[in-house]
């Protein structure tokens, strides 16, 4: 892993580029509502069983059932809102041997994802 | 064995009927022959049917309680299969 | 009054005798019909044992099957649930189906036959006690062999209907589906040899004077049942065999690419698949006609037009099986046949309903347990009947077939035809077989708990069938609306569960097997099977007056208990009952019985482990079990057909009776005339198969150039018939040694085998190969038909030759030449008619 | 993928569907009135005053309510039914469009006929039909029974080997309608189903214009390195991909695969995520359907390869 280096500053650097985040807890609502549905869209679930989505629940990803509660993201991004945002939106420009493409999904939808795991699928 | 003869008559002619008629529709599918000849057996059945019938009403009057009741229900056996019959030709016609 | 037999009816009217009875005579009869104890239990012939045990085993069954249901519908009461995984759910969904309709709707049926129709016609028992032991055990160990397949993961998993070619070795490689075949199979020989009892038993074995206008209804709907089984259960057992034989040897019945066809199976599976309905449903229907006249206490409203009707059902019933086929595109005007069939079949069912209806009305119905379950019954069986009505519309059931509306349907006509009347009848007739009556108390909330469950179940389930839930699948997904239905028809199942455990409860509670000191006659029936009984049934058999002798002759109780009827004691100091003709039942002969013996169950045993080692491949001790399995059947026929040392004998009130019979309308030679309907069926169905298969793909099939072998083939089979008939001549004969009928007899026999060789070598010696063509193994499973009966000729020629080495054939006729005479007769004919079937039916287009 | 509510079976799109609703409403109805009638019956029985159980026990009842009145009921079912039947399996004109469907364990296989019956555009798993015209379908089955059903559009009829079962559709309003696997064909029959999208005469057109012009021309590019994979991983040899050296014919035909709307055989959306989540790990999805899981494929590979059946449209 020799840029493992290189990756966290960048991602913290694309996470500071944005404004401010909302806390993770208080997002609202309605955009977990918008984030739910943005994942059945794109499928997330095909991969990944993801808590709060029925169906498919697929096993080839790791399962997302806590991801609030864990504290990184492909096991070494901070769990915030901002990064994971980054992250579902284009996961390998983050981690580029990560599995998972880079989704087809707006810069709010990507937060509204983000709100919705990290709200615990609810 | 003439009273089951009797009892089941009428039964039976349903059922010669009906596999008569199956035997048709799967020899010749599609075929206007075929409605044709069902028409056929099916007056066939119904003379039988009336036959059963008619010898049977009769027999419903006899001395014997156990004859005219078997004579009886042979003649319901008929009737019924009467019934049976016209309805198993209706594919015939209405189809 | 006429006489059918010769009988003077007018002696029937010395009864009941008068003057004291011979002390000892209660002690003698007791004596011969005294049971074995403790181990020696499974032994035991009698009917009361064996009717128990039947009972006991059915419901069994059907407890295992539900619990499975239970499962089930845990697994569909949400969305992509994974209580079972797919491959499993099938299997329970295969086995939920296969044990209901086999192991416990057809064994309850012919358990409670046993049970209750010596008792119902006053016989002291059915005409083959034996049998029934060999039917029950064989039943028994198959089907709980069968059922713990589910433990190893070796269920069959194709459905109960086990279409192929889904069954067949490509799809379904593992021995899943042998298990099917051969178990069901089995079991299926074994209802056959339950109906060939029970319809015998009816025919002959009533009490004086019951003729066919005076018979319960119960005995009606069984002797319509019987007859069903006989012609619709060989249609199955030759499914199975050729699907077996087609995943042992390759032989290709119902594999398109070599002739075969598919729907075969689908024609020959559903003519026996829907009049095995109403092979449920007709009994089911005799209890209920008994019981809702013993409840209203009045006699049946419309008795005549009820025998018709389950004599209609049993005709149009064979008219019915392809409307489970309407989606498969059959020709239209074959449809709309079936269709209309189908309409026909549900006017003898409405007959019924009213006929319970207008004896409600007539009577004064309690409100008690059996009061319930009956009319609960009647309404789910309505609206099961409608929702049938509604399928027998083609256009109507291409949309709703195979979903969850047929799914709702079938439950309906089956629960509410068969289950609810079944335990109405627990709670009527337990008081016959406990000390106790179930409680009244308990009664009703299983009967609330199990109808309400039974409306919340499957009423929802329509619905769900119309919003596009299929039937046979492990899970559905979520959003697609299914889910509310879903959920409350399992909490419905659950009611049902609650209903069934308590029953359990009661019952563990209340039952206590006696025979005598039972609770008795708790409400108030009727007919003869309320007289007061021991082993031997009753003290003496009663001359029968009219449909409900113990309402219209209060004192006919204590006449039957004092031994003032026919046969007060026994007469030859052994089991015997009084054989009766079938129509006016006027008494011909008694029938010596015979008594406890291991030899059934040890032959049950022995056809089982055949069948169940034959499924998991372990082919020598299948074949060292199957040998055996034959002397064990023949030491148990070795006892019958003696004759004691008086050929006449006092049964009562002056009336002589001969003590052994032969010739036509004897009980054995009705029994092997049953049995030769099956085998005829048998064979008429592989006709129908090799004519079918020969229509849809005539392209497979090719002429055979041999025709000239179908005359010493056909030659060889009519000697053999002229040999038989010279051995019956022989027998009459003084001069004749004992020896030289046998002889005929054997040579006969031999011929019939030399014959098929014959037809075999025939077909050999043209590269005939069964693995090609269908038309290939359609004739080799002819051919394999007739060599089964050929050896069963010859093992019936070489027990014939045992017994007379043995001086065991009675002169100038014996009950065994005459049914092995009937059996070479019937084997020479099929043998020439396969000869030439098979090489005269013309090949190619 | 069926819709549920309303019950498609009363819900329908076309004119071999509506009759079929008409019928279900009649017997609907005819089913609760014999219902009422024969309850009342029962009710007069057993609750009724002494006049009434008169009037209902005895003979008469059972005539008049179990033969006279089915009698009647059934007999004007039994002509309508027939009539019914009739009419919806009248003579197949001939000049319809036709589209060989087969089923195979657990999804169909799709083939749009030309003129001479001969495949000229292949797809799997959904049919695209053009609005208010019949359309033949040669229902066949590769391996088990299987039944085809979408019940909004017509009854289900079912495909039997060594036999070709002939059904026909039509979809008055565009749209698209839920079908699925009805004949029970083993593992996963519970998760075969089938989409049928209805487009007006020009954009149906269209399409198929399109199709053509592609399974007649060459791939798009697409991404070279998913190309590559898609053919080193083994893809090829059960999935065709028109123009390309994949031409296996186990598997579903993949040359539209980016414009399906489902994926699994009707049981998902197709989108990225799906698609890759199914090549990634099928099995986790549809236990035991044919497709084998593709974990050793590494994370980039996976991509590549979604990436370049994304192209496929």
């Amino acid at each position: 892993m020799p840029r493992l280096d290189l990756i966290v500053p960048l991602a913290l650097a694309a996470a500071a580029c944005q404004p401010p985040p909302a806390s993770g807890t208080s997002a609202s609502a309605a955009s977990v509502e918008r984030g739910k549905r943005a994942i059945e869209r794109v499928g997330c679930a095909a991969c990944h069983t993801i808590q709060g989505i029925d169906w498919p629940r697929g096993r080839t990803a790791p399962q997302l059932a806590g991801v609030d509660r864990r504290g990184l993201i492909a096991g070494r991004l901070p769990a915030r809102p901002d990064v994971l945002a980054a992250f579902v939106r284009d996961a390998p420009s983050l981690v580029p041997e990560t599995a998972m493409p880079a989704m087809p999904l707006s810069e709010t939808e990507a937060m509204d994802v983000a709100a919705f795991l990290l709200a615990g699928g609810d | 064995m003439r009273a089951w003869a009797i009892v089941l008559g009428g039964l039976a002619v349903w059922a010669a009927h009906f596999f008569v008629l199956y035997g048709i529709a799967s020899a010749m599918p599609g075929r206007v022959g075929a409605r044709w000849l069902v028409l056929i057996v099916t007056l066939a059945a119904i003379a039988a049917d009336g036959l059963i019938l008619w010898r049977t009403i009769g027999a419903g009057r006899r001395a014997d309680a156990l004859e005219a009741w078997i004579a009886r229900l042979g003649g319901l056996g008929a009737a019924l299969s009467l019934v049976a019959v016209v309805w198993q030709a209706a594919p015939a016609v209405a189809m | 009054m006429k006489s059918e037999t010769g009988f003077d009816p007018a002696l029937l009217d010395r009864f009941p005798t008068k003057g004291p009875r011979p002390d000892d005579e209660l002690a003698r009869l007791e004596e011969a019909w005294r049971a074995p104890k403790g181990w020696g239990l499974l032994t035991a012939v009698n009917n009361n044992y064996i009717g128990t045990f039947y009972v006991g085993a059915a419901f069994l069954f059907f407890l295992l099957a539900g619990v499975l249901a239970l499962v089930m519908r845990v697994q569909l009461a949400l969305p992509l649930q994974g209580v079972l995984p797919q491959e499993t759910y099938n299997q329970f969904f295969t086995m939920h189906g296969t044990l209901m309709m086999f192991l416990f709707a057809v064994p309850m049926m012919e358990a409670l036959g046993v049970l209750l129709l010596p008792q119902m016609l006053a016989a002291r028992d059915l005409p083959f006690p034996r049998l029934s032991a060999y039917a029950f055990w064989a039943y028994f160990v198959g089907g709980t062999c069968f059922f713990l397949s589910l433990f190893f993961g070796l269920a069959p998993n194709g459905g109960w209907f086990m279409y192929p070619p889904l069954t067949g070795t490509t799809y379904s490689p593992g021995i899943n589906a042998d298990f099917w075949l051969l178990g069901i199979g089995f079991i299926e020989i074994s209802a056959i040899a339950g109906a060939i009892e029970i319809l015998v038993g009816v025919l002959k074995t009533r009490a004086p004077g019951m003729t066919l206008a005076r018979m319960p209804l119960f005995a009606w709907a069984m002797l319509v049942f019987a007859g069903m089984i006989l012609i619709a259960f060989p249609a199955v057992i030759l499914a199975t065999l050729l699907l077996e034989l087609e995943r042992a040897l390759n032989w290709p019945f119902f594999d398109a690419t070599r002739g075969g066809d598919p729907m075969l199976w689908q024609h020959l599976f559903w003519f026996f698949g829907h009049p095995e309905v109403y092979i449920i449903f007709l009994p089911a229907a005799g209890l209920t006609s008994m019981m809702v006249s013993a409840l209203a206490r009045t006699p049946l409203v419309g008795y005549q037009l009820v025998v018709l009707a389950l004599l209609a059902t049993a005709f149009i019933s064979f008219g019915v099986w392809a409307h489970h086929m309407f989606t498969t595109g059959m020709p239209t005007l074959s449809i709309g046949f079936f269709a209309a069939a189908s309409m026909a079949v549900s006017l003898p069912a409405g007959v019924q309903v009213f006929a319970w209806i207008a004896t409600l009305a007539v009577g004064k119905p309690r409100c008690n347990t059996p009061t319930l379950f009956v009319i609960g019954g009647l309404v789910t069986f309505v609206i099961g009947g409608l929702t049938g009505v509604m399928v027998a519309m083609v256009p109507f059931d291409w949309q709703v077939h195979d979903t969850h509306f047929i799914v709702a349907h079938l439950h309906y006509v089956l629960i509410g035809g068969a289950v609810f009347p079944v335990f109405a009848g627990l709670y009527y007739w337990t008081p016959m077989m406990s000390r106790r009556a179930l409680s009244e108390r308990l009664g009703k909330w299983v009967f609330w708990l199990m109808f309400a469950g039974m409306q919340v179940t499957f009423l929802p389930m329509h619905l769900t069938g119309m919003m596009g839930m299929p039937r046979r699948v492990y899970t559905y997904l979520p959003g697609m609306g299914l889910e509310p239905t879903n959920l409350v028809s399992t909490a419905g199942a659950f009611m049902i569960g609650a209903g069934v455990a308590l029953f359990v409860f009661d019952l563990a509670r209340n039952f206590r097997f006696a025979v005598e000191g039972t609770a008795g006659n708790v409400y108030g029936g009727g007919t003869l099977e309320w007289l007061p009984t021991g082993l031997y049934s009753t003290r003496s058999i009663p001359v029968v007056r009219s449909r409900e002798p113990l309402w219209d002759q209060p004192d006919l109780a204590r006449d039957v208990d004092e031994g003032r009827y026919l046969l007060p004691g026994t007469a030859t100091g052994l089991r015997e009952t009084i054989i009766t003709s079938p129509i006016r039942a006027e008494p011909q002969y008694l029938q010596i019985m015979p008594g406890p013996s291991a030899w059934p169950l040890l032959g049950a045993l022995f056809t089982a482990g055949f069948f169940l080692l034959l499924t998991v491949q372990a082919y020598t001790p299948a074949v060292i079990s199957g040998v055996l399995a034959v002397p064990s059947i023949m030491r148990w026929l070795w006892d019958t057909d003696r004759t004691v040392a008086e050929p006449e004998v006092d049964v009562g009130g002056g009336i002589r009776l001969r003590t052994y019979a032969t010739g036509s309308g004897t009980h054995g030679w009705w029994a092997m005339v049953m049995l030769l309907v099956v085998a005829a069926m048998v064979f008429l169905m592989t006709v129908f198969a090799f004519l079918f298969v020969r229509g849809v793909h005539p392209e497979y099939w090719s002429d055979y150039g041999g025709k000239g072998w179908a005359l010493p083939v056909v030659g060889l089979y009519a000697g053999a018939a002229g040999l038989v008939w010279l051995g019956r001549y022989l027998l009459r004969r003084e001069g004749s040694t004992h020896w030289s009928p046998a002889t005929q007899v054997l040579l006969a026999g031999a011929t019939i085998a030399l014959a098929w060789a014959v037809d075999f070598t025939g077909w050999r010696g043209t590269g005939f190969d069964p693995e090609l063509s269908a038309q290939g193994a359609l004739v080799m499973a002819f051919l394999a038909q007739q060599g089964l009966l050929a050896a069963v000729a010859l093992l019936m020629v070489l027990y014939l030759a045992a017994r007379t080495s043995r001086n065991l054939i009675v002169r100038p006729r014996s009950v065994t030449l005459d049914v092995v005479s009937l059996f070479l007769l019937y084997a020479a004919a099929q043998g020439a008619v396969t000869a030439l079937i098979t090489r005269l039916v013309p090949g190619g287009w | 993928m069926l819709e549920g509510w309303p019950p498609p079976i009363l819900d329908p799109a076309g004119p071999y569907a509506w009759p079929v609703t008409v019928l279900s409403w009649v017997l609907l109805a005819m089913a609760a009135a014999v219902l009422l009638v024969v309850f009342a019956a029962l009710w007069l029985a057993l609750f009724g005053g002494e006049r009434a159980r008169q009037r209902v026990g005895g003979t008469r009842i059972v005539w008049l309510g179990g033969i006279v009145f089915p009698l009647v009921v059934l007999t004007a079912l039994l002509v309508y039914g027939l009539t019914l039947t009739a009419s919806l399996s009248e003579r197949i004109r001939g000049d319809e469009m036709r589209v060989r469907i087969t089923g195979e364990m657990w999804w169909w296989r799709v083939a749009y006929l030309d003129g001479d019956g001969q495949p000229v555009i292949h797809d799997a798993n959904e049919l695209h039909i053009p609005v208010g015209e019949p359309v033949v379908l040669e229902l066949e089955s590769a391996d088990v029974i299987h039944s085809f059903w979408v019940p909004r559009l017509s009854g289900k009829l079912d495909m039997i080997p060594g036999r070709r079962n002939l059904m026909r559709i039509q979809a008055d309003e565009p749209g698209q309608f839920g079908g699925q696997c009805a004949e029970y064909c083993g593992g996963p029959h519970a998760l075969m189903g089938f989409v049928v999208i209805a487009h007006e005469r020009e954009a149906f057109e269209r399409l198929m214009a399109a199709r053509r012009a592609r399974e007649a021309g060459p791939p798009p590019a697409g991404d070279p390195r998913g190309a590559e994979l898609f053919a080193s991983a083994g893809c090829a040899a059960c999935h065709r991909i028109a123009g390309t050296d994949a031409n296996g014919l186990a598997g579903p035909d993949l040359t539209h695969i980016g414009s399906r709307k489902t994926l699994g055989a009707g049981i998902l959306p197709n989108n990225r995520g799906t698609l890759m989540g199914w090549i990634g790990n099928s099995q986790a999805i549809k236990p035991n359907n044919r497709m084998p899981p593709y974990t050793m494929l590494s994370a980039a590979e996976l991509r590549a390869i979604t990436a370049y059946l994304e192209e496929q449209r």
